[in-house]
């Protein structure tokens, strides 16, 4: 057991996968020789060489396109995205290769590739560098979408990622790199490279960040922990008993867990970062009033980042969900 | 920049033929002669068979055979190649079951259109244009790390030069000194778009420049020369000298593919004067002076091609219509999402419109939107 | 009045701009010389000439962007993408600047190009030629989404796109672009270049398709037609009014409409061809038991195309919403 | 392929001044002067902002202010220039507020940190690689199509030409015979990237093959040699000629940018052996072996420089925090949806956090992501 930062405990991932199979080999920009802007790669270099951690040119759907092609020929490669939306002169590799390459092979010969892009605000970055794409993709069939909040979940569920023979866009909310740490045990999570694969479980079930039994408010990436403190802040202020639902995967979604939380809680709040219209919180809410309306005391309601282009860092945190949005929003749906 | 032309065939007078080059015997040239009217019989019949309606649109490639055929017959069979729908059935070269790519025409999936590119070290057919070429270099990159001696090749068009992926792919390529060889078709066309507004170049070869990489031109009409070009390419991509990018250069003679009117937009007139350079009949003669071929093997190998053609057409209209769970197979290779069982569920739950619907003949014109 | 299918109308739309505005000129691949693939741009060249109607290089960034630039100098770029998915090479530039000019100068520099999209299934086309990414562009921040679904919207909704100062992606359906035709008006609809732009609702209003008090089917593009018709057949087989709403604008969505259809009824169905998760239907479901759920008799419910790859095309028929799929959807909201 | 490299201004020793180019007169020379130091002086305080956590993250320039201010004078007014987050301030020689750059490094939107793109013929500061590239062109091809005598200039950097946009650019401004100068600042890093690992060619300027366009390499810390480049390369686009591209090599001299420590993955020592050439010391030589300029002149320069850095940056700190209503402000130029009404009113109805949140001083350490 260790105390480890998110990125701390991705660089472990990263090291165990490594070594544990030698099919993993890591390709972005800077990634090598600095270990990447964020550090995450560091000590790859020094440990796997060259031939494994590689410091390409910069061009994503070359990126992309490489390692679709390395992983046809059995390697498993992790591409590094720098920053959010860079990934988009890579999205015609992902949407139309990365995804469909399975299906394109009666799922014989998917595109084992894992696309880590750290993502999102609140870091006070210039422009084009705190977006939340996430929705795009997980709208692409054929991809997997997922995204870890703690650095627990940051270990093993890139573990799966890349041990998971299909594609998975793994987002990383880059908010919550260094925002704290916990202990992350060094043991792996499951057996690598024995061929089984990755527990399903890993890369497909939410996780539940607080217990709670009058509102859920189900949420991922950095506003899971600002979703918890407005949880807290509910029960002292008001005695309200929160449920908060780390949805982990973006697609597919945990319905169960979805439809027990709001069954369970009668109210639900759906929290995210990204713009709101066609965001995965319409996704949430469809599901929900689908599927168990007549459970419900209110209707599932929405805290999201607004219809405008992320602005300017000064006025991010306008933009981000804050606490007290979310307590707002909690208030509505129970208050309705 | 003046560059010289590779060509090996001649045209039985003035132009004389250049000497068989070294490593292709008379076998080889009877083999990759078995290969030229392979392709060539498969996509004259996939013309017959889109015109009856039996397929829907499809992309002719009759005249660029030798480009093809020339081009994998230098490859070793651990090499991987990459087809854009051009080269549509070159995998039947590799393996590949001509009825699994009519049936991918027919608007078949699954089992029936798909085969696995592991399986024959084929990529899939790719339809966005240059995107397969990353693809290549993947590969290419992967076997130089295991330390196999596999290189990787990947066709494309004049057109397919304008996009980004084809500068990146070269670019990677050429940094990672990966063993790919980029083999462009230079047909003068994409769709009704000519050559010169698709580049100022004056050759596609010479694009290889900003690169550090050799490029060099061939005359696509001649398979031999195709097959030389790419060979030694080859040579050096094993010799780990990196990329080559090969010009092969040619003419579409056929429309782009079966819903495409050219003369909309160019002089068919011209058309008919590259149509005698056609590559089939260029080795056909080419053969015979060598004294390879007579009529009578020439009858057999066209025999053999058109029974094999025809047994895999039989094959394909044997083929039922997939059902509707086909929708959902493959799509993840590690299982499926609870979203598929209720997708199949709710269409279980509704009477499905026809068992077979045919494909309907497709009217010869642009009119339908028959790019591919 | 001429009788004219949708791609007369378009041809109609371009011609009147053209002639209208010297500033609106044409860009795409194959656009000139054979009129495009669909031949939406037929007659132009001849009649405009090669400097303001362009064949391009293949590529899709260097399309849009360089689009982007005409604009910057005062031009108004139509940018014809051949078919769906052929606008990823392209992303990039749209997300990052076309739907970001306006906002990064003060609202001073829009990119005011028109991103015309053939889209959708339903004409037995080759792998990539039928998606439906609608949803994509919807949920990015700056642009203006659109979809007509009638000839006449169709002339009036792109003579209105070219004029807006903002960039708009307009998704023409491809399967109603030659299955019938409609009386079109040759008169303009408002005035063109007079500096007052288009009237605003013709970007961002519904239109009522079939009137119905019963039960709203609330769609766009292809499948309003087939929602009409099941509206048609729910009449006369159950002696239910269905009112079939044609959102026409992707975003921002019409509101009003959207509530005032869902309360009037008191029971909505939502249909689309894309893949559900986080599809625009999930949207408009979120939107009305947000605002109007007290009116429901029952959840809004959604019958869309499958979160696979859209199939290859001897199976499109299962993968595209039917009239019997939709039948069955409304039948569950009217019965539940 | 060795290509010469333009180099005006020697070294004040062995290596001789050529001549002063036509159409660089006294004046022209001193005004080049003033920008080079107002580009500098603007930079310097920058940084120096930065390290006191009164703007963000900033993305040096120290060294490169030649290929900015000598290209950009070489540019008729009416031509359009657009800058990479390199140039950020270019933007300033143009008549923008200096305080309008400092305030969008401080993240201020809206009226304070953007400008008009057409009040300046002047693109927005492109932070995407090589994005901007096709609008250049996409301008120039407008200009031309009106009739008017206008070109654009687009500056990137080594690492920009791999990607997919540059190769597209150029092509399709060749094609096209756009008026556009497409001018690359090879400073041999894209962050830790070093230029081997980005290309394989010898030289930038050699990529201009493919595309049947001049390429010249010049100094890039010589401002006169990177005028002259650039004149002529603009003279040849008026002339209908088409596009050039221009690559001036250099070095970055300084850190990527206020978040990278180049320690990392360079050695510094090699890093001070090009500090001497950068071009402010180098044109003050120049100036003065030419009698242009003595100490009085060049110190009424600077201090002039100094003086209007300081009024902005006083400016830049008496804005105040743009209010909420920002993030809507200008998305449409058409007017607000009703969404941005809702989200306004959302915001509003909650406290907000504090009034003015100081930026926060960023640790000199790649580890906060600080690539631009
Ligand atoms: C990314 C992308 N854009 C557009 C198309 C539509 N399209 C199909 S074929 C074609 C022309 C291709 O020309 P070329 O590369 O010369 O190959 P050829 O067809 O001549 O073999 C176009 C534009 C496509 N398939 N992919
Ligand atoms: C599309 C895209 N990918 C990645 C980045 C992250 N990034 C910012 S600067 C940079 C290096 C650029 O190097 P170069 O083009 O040589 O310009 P320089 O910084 O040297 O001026 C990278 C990778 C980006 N801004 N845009
Ligand atoms: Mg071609
Ligand atoms: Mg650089």
């Amino acid at each position: 057991m260790a105390s480890l930062t998110m990125v701390e405990a991705l660089n472990l991932a990263l090291h165990q996968a490594m070594e544990a199979d030698d099919r993993v080999v890591l390709l972005g920009e800077d990634v090598a020789q600095t270990g990447g802007v964020f550090r995450v790669t560091a000590g790859l270099l020094d440990r796997f060489g060259e031939s494994r951690i590689v410091d390409t040119p910069l061009a994503e759907a070359g990126i992309v396109g490489s390692a679709i092609g390395m992983s046809l020929y059995g390697l498993l490669p992790i591409v590094e995205i720098q920053f959010d939306v860079f990934v988009y002169p890579g999205f015609e590799q992902i949407v139309t290769h990365a995804a469909r390459y399975a299906w394109r092979s009666k799922g014989e010969s998917p595109a084992s590739i894992v696309i880590r892009i750290p993502y999102g605000g609140g870091v006070r970055a210039p422009e084009l560098h705190s977006d939340s794409p996430e929705a795009l993709f997980a709208h692409v069939p054929g991809l997997k979408v997922v995204c870890p909040t703690t650095p627990s979940d940051a270990r093993d569920m890139l573990l799966a990622a890349i041990e998971d023979p299909d594609p998975v866009v793994f987002m990383e909310p880059k908010r919550i790199y260094r925002a704290g740490r916990e202990e992350v045990s060094e043991e792996l999570p499951f057996e690598i490279g024995n061929g089984h694969g990755a527990p399903a479980e890993l890369l497909s079930t939410a996780r539940v960040a607080r217990e709670g039994t009058d509102l859920a408010i189900i949420t991922y990436g950095a506003t899971v922990p600002l979703s918890v403190q407005a949880a807290d802040e509910l029960a002292s202020d008001r005695g309200i008993q929160t449920k908060v639902l780390d949805l982990r995967s973006l697609y597919p979604f945990d319905i169960e867990a979805i439809c027990s939380a709001a069954s369970e809680c009668g109210r639900v709040l759906v929290v995210h970062e990204a713009p709101r219209h066609a965001g995965l919180g319409a996704e949430v809410s469809s599901l929900i009033h689908e599927r168990v309306m007549l459970d419900l005391h209110a209707p599932v309601m929405r805290v999201t980042g607004f219809d405008v282009p992320f602005p300017q860092f000064a006025n991010e945190d306008d933009y981000l969900p804050s606490v007290a949005r979310i307590k707002q929003g909690a208030n509505k749906v129970l208050d309705w | 920049m003046a560059m010289e032309i590779i060509r090996i065939i001649g045209n039985g007078s003035e132009v004389p033929d250049a000497p068989v080059p070294e490593g292709l015997g008379g076998k080889d040239l009877l083999e990759l002669y078995r290969w030229l009217i392979l392709l060539r019989t498969f996509d004259e019949r996939a013309v017959a068979l889109q015109r009856q309606g039996r397929i829907g649109t499809y992309a002719i490639y009759w005249g660029e055979e030798g480009t093809q055929a020339g081009a994998l017959y230098a490859c070793e069979e651990t090499d991987w190649v990459f087809p854009s729908y051009r080269q549509n059935s070159i995998g039947i070269l590799r393996g590949v079951n001509p009825a699994t790519i009519y049936a991918w025409w027919r608007g078949y999936g699954g089992k029936l259109g798909f085969y696995n590119p592991r399986d024959h070290r084929t990529g899939p057919i790719c339809v966005p244009i240059a995107t397969h070429l990353p693809h290549a270099v993947g590969v290419a990159w992967a076997a130089k790390q295991r330390g196999d001696s596999v290189a990787s090749l990947a066709w494309f068009g004049d057109g397919a030069t304008s996009e980004g992926d084809f500068h990146e792919a070269l670019n990677f390529a050429s940094v990672w000194k990966a063993p790919t060889v980029f083999f462009c078709v230079n047909n003068q066309w994409a769709i009704s778009t000519p050559y010169h507004k698709q580049t100022a170049s004056q050759t596609i070869a010479e694009k290889a420049s900003g690169y550090n990489m050799p490029g060099v031109r061939v005359d696509g009409f001649d398979p031999v020369a195709c097959w030389k070009a790419t060979r030694d390419a080859l040579d050096r991509a094993r010799a780990g000298e990196g990329p080559t990018l090969i010009e092969a250069y040619c003419y579409r003679i056929a429309p782009h593919g079966t819903a495409d009117d050219p003369r909309l937009y160019r002089d068919e007139s011209v058309t008919e004067r590259w149509r005698p350079l056609e590559p089939v009949n260029r080795m056909t003669g080419f053969l015979q002076r060598l004294g390879i071929l007579d009529e009578d093997k020439e009858a057999a190998i066209r025999a053999e091609a058109k029974e094999l053609i025809a047994a895999s057409v039989k094959e394909m209209e044997s083929y039922t219509q997939p059902g509707q769970e086909v929708l959902f197979d493959g799509v993840y290779a590690s299982g499926r999402p609870w979203t598929f069982d209720e997708g199949l569920e709710e269409l279980r739950s509704v009477e499905r419109a026809a068992e077979v619907r045919p494909v309907g003949p497709v009217p010869a014109s642009s009119e339908q939107g028959g790019d591919v």
